[in-house]
């Protein structure tokens, strides 16, 4: 085989398939990729810059916007930084309201990556399905919190309203429709040989390169991992709740679809466990004066397993009403900055977006 | 060749979709209505607002700023201001709703705000939208759901029975905790300084409270207010009565923290140490005070730091006036008052003490002395019940029994006794008759509502025993056959409105008369000032409205040289009022000697 | 008195303006304390405006002048202490000499009303004096419940 | 085109007839700039669907009528915007998404971050919240029809005789200006 010519080809900013704002500047011989550049920078906002003029509770209805497909975990893991510094207990029962809704949010979360990654293989009738159906989801969180996407809900002592009247018989009305749609897309999308054929083989990790770069969540899982932050090291109530983590071992983007969908179960299973386990009481356990609050001298670093992987929060007090330091490790930065120049190699133009979305990337998240 | 049926009936699987409800909403023709919680536009209900701008502090996106508005007007307790958002920096998070102290503010279920125009997206809340109450979603249903707290942190006490036992104080003060816990519910919005007559630094101080820095609170309180102290103790607070938290909870108890950051000096020298104060090298004017009184004491103290030579003339053996001889030791212990005035006296005040003007001292020896003379005597006098029969034996004055009650002289109560008045005066008679073991009842001509007095000293009266019978006139004393007090005839008052929105005053009903057997009448309807000591030469050429002497906005009557301040000189007769006429008069007579010197 | 005509009755109520003011004149120069002295000056102010008014008082607009204007009546005069016209009144005692020479004045002009009953004219000339002495009461007792009785 | 379009006496019939053809194709360009790019894709499919009034998502800036700046801009992104902007075909539309695209939003004190999109591209329509509905998103969609239908979405012509000052003011923030000359 001859080697063809080298061509530099910039894929995005502005591309369809290209999962958000950011660039991958291709080096391809043929369609055959030899060499993958990602660039970055395109929506860094300084969040972490900008909570440091910011006061603990002013701090809270930013951090979500961190990253837009699923702001929740961000809002769990900076309230919860902010109580393990101070020390302060939160109401069980909002633990158990915690847990429903970060849950909620990864199934909407996987709604938005059923679309994507069927869309980007050509599948356009699953984004329909799935991001239509997502929306009931977002009806719900509207309903809970009164915002749609950005719920700023869950914040330092527990949560910020109680569960409306009627609130879990709805849930689990919008949780039994959910369901009632899997074997449509089962069919449309995992049994159906074209997707199959296409995922497999496509965009493989190493398990032992998985460990080195720091591979986290669903990639992880699909070479053969059996890692996830809430079995680990449980956070909230996810000790108290029975539910698997799967895994696969093939470790390519078929591998990782599969983890996802049956993640997917496990999560209309683990809402259903909190909703019967919902105990009653207080679920707010109230800071003091929000324009004086100080949190003591120390630091705190916590997780949670986000839909992409694991979410980090290092956040550190000096004893003063704003925080000295926030920052945010997401799982984005590492699939999709080094990662994925490394597994690019040798695949094809067409299998850019493919693996993007696999991989769960997204670019606000890298950039913060 | 096979028939592919599957292939052919399966698109006729559709038709199931027909009789299903539409997933897609037909917006705009179908309105879906948002949640009941959705944060959407602002909303504020303009006239519970009191423009304390919280909402604008809190706001991370310096979305929010205060403006003033046509047909909104400030007054006590209302900074005549509303907040405008900038909904091109709003985020919808809520927080501006969460912290509002008033409930007023909401976020509505509207969303839809779209025009070309980037400029226009400044939104007036409850302008912009005056229906926008119907449609409010988002607000605090209760204050347990505020990020405010509502709840004061309460104040450690004697319990009231036992307080009766001697003269101890009654308020045991915060510790630090306590203090530090209490200050962190001030939201800073300075509604307070306004009100405060003499305008204390109170954010500032409730700060450093809240910092743990009880020495900076006591600069502070020190930088316009020498009687820290005393105000801590006794102050009216119409501070606490405007405060934003109060709209919906507790005030910050704001006296209680200026008692806590003043307690922390507990002598002299640690006030000295704190404090550190620079004192200006004497510049040679003179300045005689008549009264060491709070305003007084307030005026001498800034004036010897700014290096004036002062010389108070008290005719009494100690210094204080009414808030020594007026308040009873269980509010105001002697020792704290004698720290301050200790504290004042170090740095340079001299106060001549049993020197009474016209007796000991002639007023124009005085005059000839000094080159600016300030009068700060007070409301000493009392006013008589009118009534038949006060002269009888055990009828007293409320200020005299004090008086004589603070000066440790011997003073006989009898067991039932009735004090007249609703004001502090008459609550602190009252409470200090309880000390005698009587059985004590206060008759008020109007509501407990109505009280002049303190609610807290209205509650600790009742908490120590005393009876309250309200909408009772007196009308006569009765006597036995020796002249001495035997029983009191009171009438029963409706209450009718004047018309021109003042309190309502209380009106005799005929023929509802009631005897009440009691050994003591104390009255305290209310004081008067004695000018005699003023030469009628000088008393002619000053100005008087309703027994208080007119003064300027630097305390400044009608002969240059002459100042005048505290009750006599204004309409609120209080300690803090007092305080501010001293500060001001300062000024006015650091004024007058910055012109004598030009000329 | 048994018979009076309009002008005769109008020349009567001036007298008794004339004189009040003229007591209030006098206790005026008498007093020396600055407070009594005060509503002294304000008093014989009054009187004198009352004076004027009633010289140029036309019957023709008798029925305008008769406008009703709410009483309070606190019946203060009721009880207290009643007070002669000395020297050395102080501002208490001021204040309820002048609220009970009003009172004085009103039960004089209300008998007369009751005596000039079968004259229409008279009779509402003497009630509406009597009104208006009561409405001075009025003011001077609000005064008092103001000042002396601002604690009660 | 007539220069004097929004001068409504003096507007052609066809240019009636365009502007009703176009208002009735608005084909958004997919380049989700900001956070408010999450509630496009609800708005596109099957809940919204927005395609019932003709809105679609198109892959190049060269097929595209409508920019949609989904919320905050980095200084990074605009040069990238105004690149698909002024490859974009005339008659062509912006629509600002949300807070960040007005007065700086959320990220009014960030120093990465354009504050107000109007000083460097003209804007036809702004829609409040943060981020806006999928029903605010039509709405906005609406009101740009109405105003292509009266003649008043003219923002493209704007831009062109405004060219110098929009130039000088995107240069202001984006100090490595290597880019093209914009060519009618």
């Amino acid at each position: 085989m001859t080697r063809e010519k080298e061509t530099t080809l910039y894929l995005g900013p502005q591309h369809p398939g290209i999962t958000g704002n950011m660039m991958v500047k291709l080096k391809v011989a043929g369609d055959e990729i030899v060499k993958a550049e990602t660039h970055v920078g395109y929506l860094h906002r300084a969040f972490e810059k900008l909570m440091e003029a910011r006061t603990w509770m002013q701090s809270f209805p930013i951090v979500c916007r961190i990253c837009v497909p699923e702001p929740d975990p961000n809002e769990e893991n900076f309230a919860r930084a902010v109580e393990e510094i101070e020390g302060r207990e939160v109401p069980e029962r909002a633990q158990y309201i915690r847990v429903l809704v970060l849950e909620l949010a990864r199934l909407a979360s996987f709604g938005l990556w059923f679309g994507g990654q069927s869309g980007s293989a050509g599948l356009y009738t699953m984004p329909q399905w799935t991001v239509g159906d997502r929306d009931y989801i977002l009806d719900l969180f509207e309903e809970l919190t009164g915002g749609r996407v950005y719920h700023m809900y869950i914040w330092p002592g527990g949560v910020r309203k109680d569960l409306p009247e009627g609130f879990t018989d709805r849930v689990l009305k919008t949780l039994d429709y959910l369901e009632s749609r899997l074997p449509a897309i089962d069919n449309l999308m995992f049994d159906n040989a074209v997707f199959q054929k296409r995922a497999q083989g496509v965009g493989y990790i190493d398990p032992k390169m998985a460990r080195e770069w720091g591979v986290v969540g669903p990639p992880l899982r699909a070479c053969g991992f059996k890692n996830d932050v809430r079995i680990d090291e449980p956070y909230e109530i996810y000790d108290k709740l029975n539910f698997e983590v799967p895994t696969e071992t093939g470790g390519d983007v078929w591998a990782r679809a599969l983890v996802r969908r049956r993640e997917y179960d496990q999560s209309i299973s683990i809402i259903r466990q909190v909703i019967e386990k919902m105990p009653g009481g207080e679920y707010y356990n109230k800071v003091p004066n929000p324009l004086t609050w100080t949190i003591p001298r120390g630091d705190a670093y916590v997780k949670t397993e986000s839909v992409r992987g694991e979410f980090g929060y290092y956040v550190v007090s000096d004893g003063s009403t704003k925080p000295r330091r926030v920052h945010v490790r997401g799982p984005a930065y590492v699939h999709a900055v080094s990662l994925l120049e490394r597994i690019l190699v040798g695949a094809n133009i067409a299998d850019v977006s493919f693996i993007m979305n696999s991989l769960g990337t997204c670019p606000p998240e890298i950039e913060r | 060749m096979a028939l592919d049926l599957k292939g052919i009936l399966a698109p006729f699987t559709a038709l199931k979709q027909l009789g299903k409800p539409p997933h897609t909403v037909a917006y705009p023709m179908v309105k879906k209505p948002t949640a009941e919680r959705y944060r959407g536009l602002h909303y504020n209900e303009l006239d519970d607002c009191i423009g304390c701008g919280t909402c604008s502090t809190i706001c991370q996106n310096g979305a929010i700023d205060m403006i003033s508005l046509d047909g909104v007007e400030g007054k006590t307790g209302d900074s005549g201001l509303r907040p405008r958002v900038d909904n091109g920096r709003c985020c919808w998070c809520g927080l501006c709703v969460d912290v509002c102290p008033t409930g007023s503010l909401s976020l509505t279920q509207e969303y839809l705000y779209i025009t070309d125009d980037a400029d226009s997206f400044l939104w007036i809340p409850g302008v912009d939208n005056p229906e926008g109450g119907k449609l409010k979603s988002f607000y605090p249903e209760s204050n347990a759901q505020s990020l405010l707290d509502y709840n004061r942190i309460p104040m450690p006490e004697l319990e009231g029975m036992e307080r009766i036992k001697s003269y101890a104080e009654v308020v045991l003060g915060y510790n630090q905790e306590e203090a530090q816990a209490e200050a962190e519910r001030c939201i800073s919005c300075g509604l307070c300084v306004e009100a405060c007559p003499e305008h204390m630094h109170i954010p500032e101080y409730i700060n450093a409270i809240s910092r743990g820095e009880p020495d900076m609170a006591l600069k502070i309180i020190y930088d316009n207010n020498p009687l820290g102290e005393l105000c801590g103790k006794v102050c009216t607070r119409r501070c606490e009565d405007v405060c934003s938290i109060a709209v919906r909870g507790e005030p910050v108890a704001i006296r209680w923290l200026k008692r806590y950051a003043t307690e922390q000096a507990n002598n002299i020298d640690i006030i000295r140490e704190i404090l550190d104060p620079e004192i200006l090298p004497p510049n040679g004017r003179k300045v005689g005070i008549i009264g060491a009184g709070p305003s007084g004491l307030t005026a001498g103290y800034y004036l010897a730091l700014k290096g004036y030579d002062v010389t108070i003339y008290e005719a009494k053996k100690h210094a204080g006036g009414m808030t020594m001889y007026g308040i009873p030791k269980y509010r105001l212990p002697m020792e704290s008052l004698q720290k301050q005035i200790g504290y004042m006296e170090s740095i340079g005040v001299k106060i001549k003490f049993d020197t009474k003007i016209g007796v000991d001292i002639s007023f124009e020896e005085l005059q000839k002395e000094h080159g600016a003379i300030f009068i700060g005597i007070g409301f000493e006098v009392p006013y008589t019940l009118g009534i038949e029969g006060e002269h009888f034996e055990g009828s007293i004055q409320a200020v005299n029994f004090l008086r004589e009650v603070n000066a440790e002289r011997p003073v006989e109560i009898g067991q039932h006794v009735v004090v007249i008045g609703g004001g502090n005066v008459a609550i602190d008679g009252a409470r200090i008759a309880r000390r005698f073991g009587s059985d004590v009842t206060i008759l008020y001509r109007r509501r407990v509502a109505d009280m002049p007095a303190d609610w807290e000293e209205i509650e600790g009266a009742e908490d120590e025993g005393v009876k309250i019978l309200t909408q009772a006139i007196p009308l006569e004393i009765l006597a036995d056959k020796n002249g001495k007090v035997e029983s009191i005839k009171y009438g029963m008052a409706e209450m009718v409105d004047d018309g021109k929105g003042g309190r309502p005053r209380p009106r005799l009903i005929e023929n509802d008369e009631h005897i009440m057997p009691v050994d003591n009448i104390i009255g305290a309807i209310g004081q008067e000032a004695d000018y005699s000591f003023i030469p009628e030469n000088i008393r002619e050429q000053l100005e008087f409205s309703r027994g208080r002497m007119v003064t300027g906005e630097l305390k400044e009557t009608k002969l240059p040289w002459l100042f005048a301040g505290g009750d006599i000189a204004n309409n609120t007769a209080d300690a803090i009022s007092a305080i501010a006429d001293g500060y001001k008069a300062v000024k006015g007579i650091e004024k007058l000697f910055a012109q004598k010197g030009q000329e | 008195m048994d018979k009076l005509s309009v002008e005769e009755a109008i020349q009567f109520a001036i007298e008794q303006e004339i004189q009040a003011a003229e007591l209030y004149a006098l206790l005026l120069d008498k007093s020396t304390d600055p407070k009594a002295q005060e509503i002294y000056t304000e008093l014989r102010d009054m009187e004198i405006v009352h004076k004027e008014n009633l010289e140029s008082f036309d019957t023709s607009e008798f029925n305008k002048r008769h406008a009703e204007q709410p009483l309070l009546n606190l019946k203060l005069t009721d009880y207290l202490v009643e007070k002669t016209a000395t020297e050395n009144l102080s501002f208490q005692d001021t204040l309820i000499l002048a609220a009970q020479r009003e009172q004085k004045t009103y039960a004089l002009y209300a008998e007369l009303a009751e005596k000039f009953k079968y004259d229409e004219i008279l009779y509402k000339l003497f009630s509406l004096l009597a009104r208006e002495e009561l409405l001075h009461k009025d003011q001077i007792e609000t005064l008092y419940d103001d000042t002396v009785l601002s604690q009660n | 085109m007539n220069p004097n379009i929004n001068d409504k006496d003096s507007r052609k019939i066809v240019d009636i007839i365009q502007s009703y053809a176009q208002k009735h194709s608005l084909w958004v360009l997919a380049y989700g700039t900001g956070c408010g790019a999450i509630e496009i894709p609800p708005t596109m499919t099957s809940r919204y669907d927005a395609e019932r009034f003709g809105i679609t998502g198109r892959p190049t800036p060269r097929m595209a009528d409508v920019l949609l700046i989904t919320g905050y801009l980095a200084t990074k992104t605009l040069k990238r915007v105004i690149r698909s902007y002024e490859q974009m075909q005339s008659p062509k539309y912006v629509i600002g998404f949300g807070s960040c695209t007005i007065n700086g939003g959320m990220y009014w004190d960030s120093y990465n971050t354009i504050k107000s999109l109007d000083h460097y591209l003209p804007v036809d329509v702004y829609i409040n919240g943060c981020m806006p509905r999928p029903e605010a998103v039509i709405s906005g969609f609406v009101k740009l029809q109405e105003m292509i239908s009266n003649g008043t979405a003219n923002g493209w012509e704007k831009y062109r005789d405004n060219l110098d000052l929009y130039r000088s003011q995107q240069k202001e923030v984006i100090k490595n200006w290597q880019m093209p000359d914009y060519n009618w």
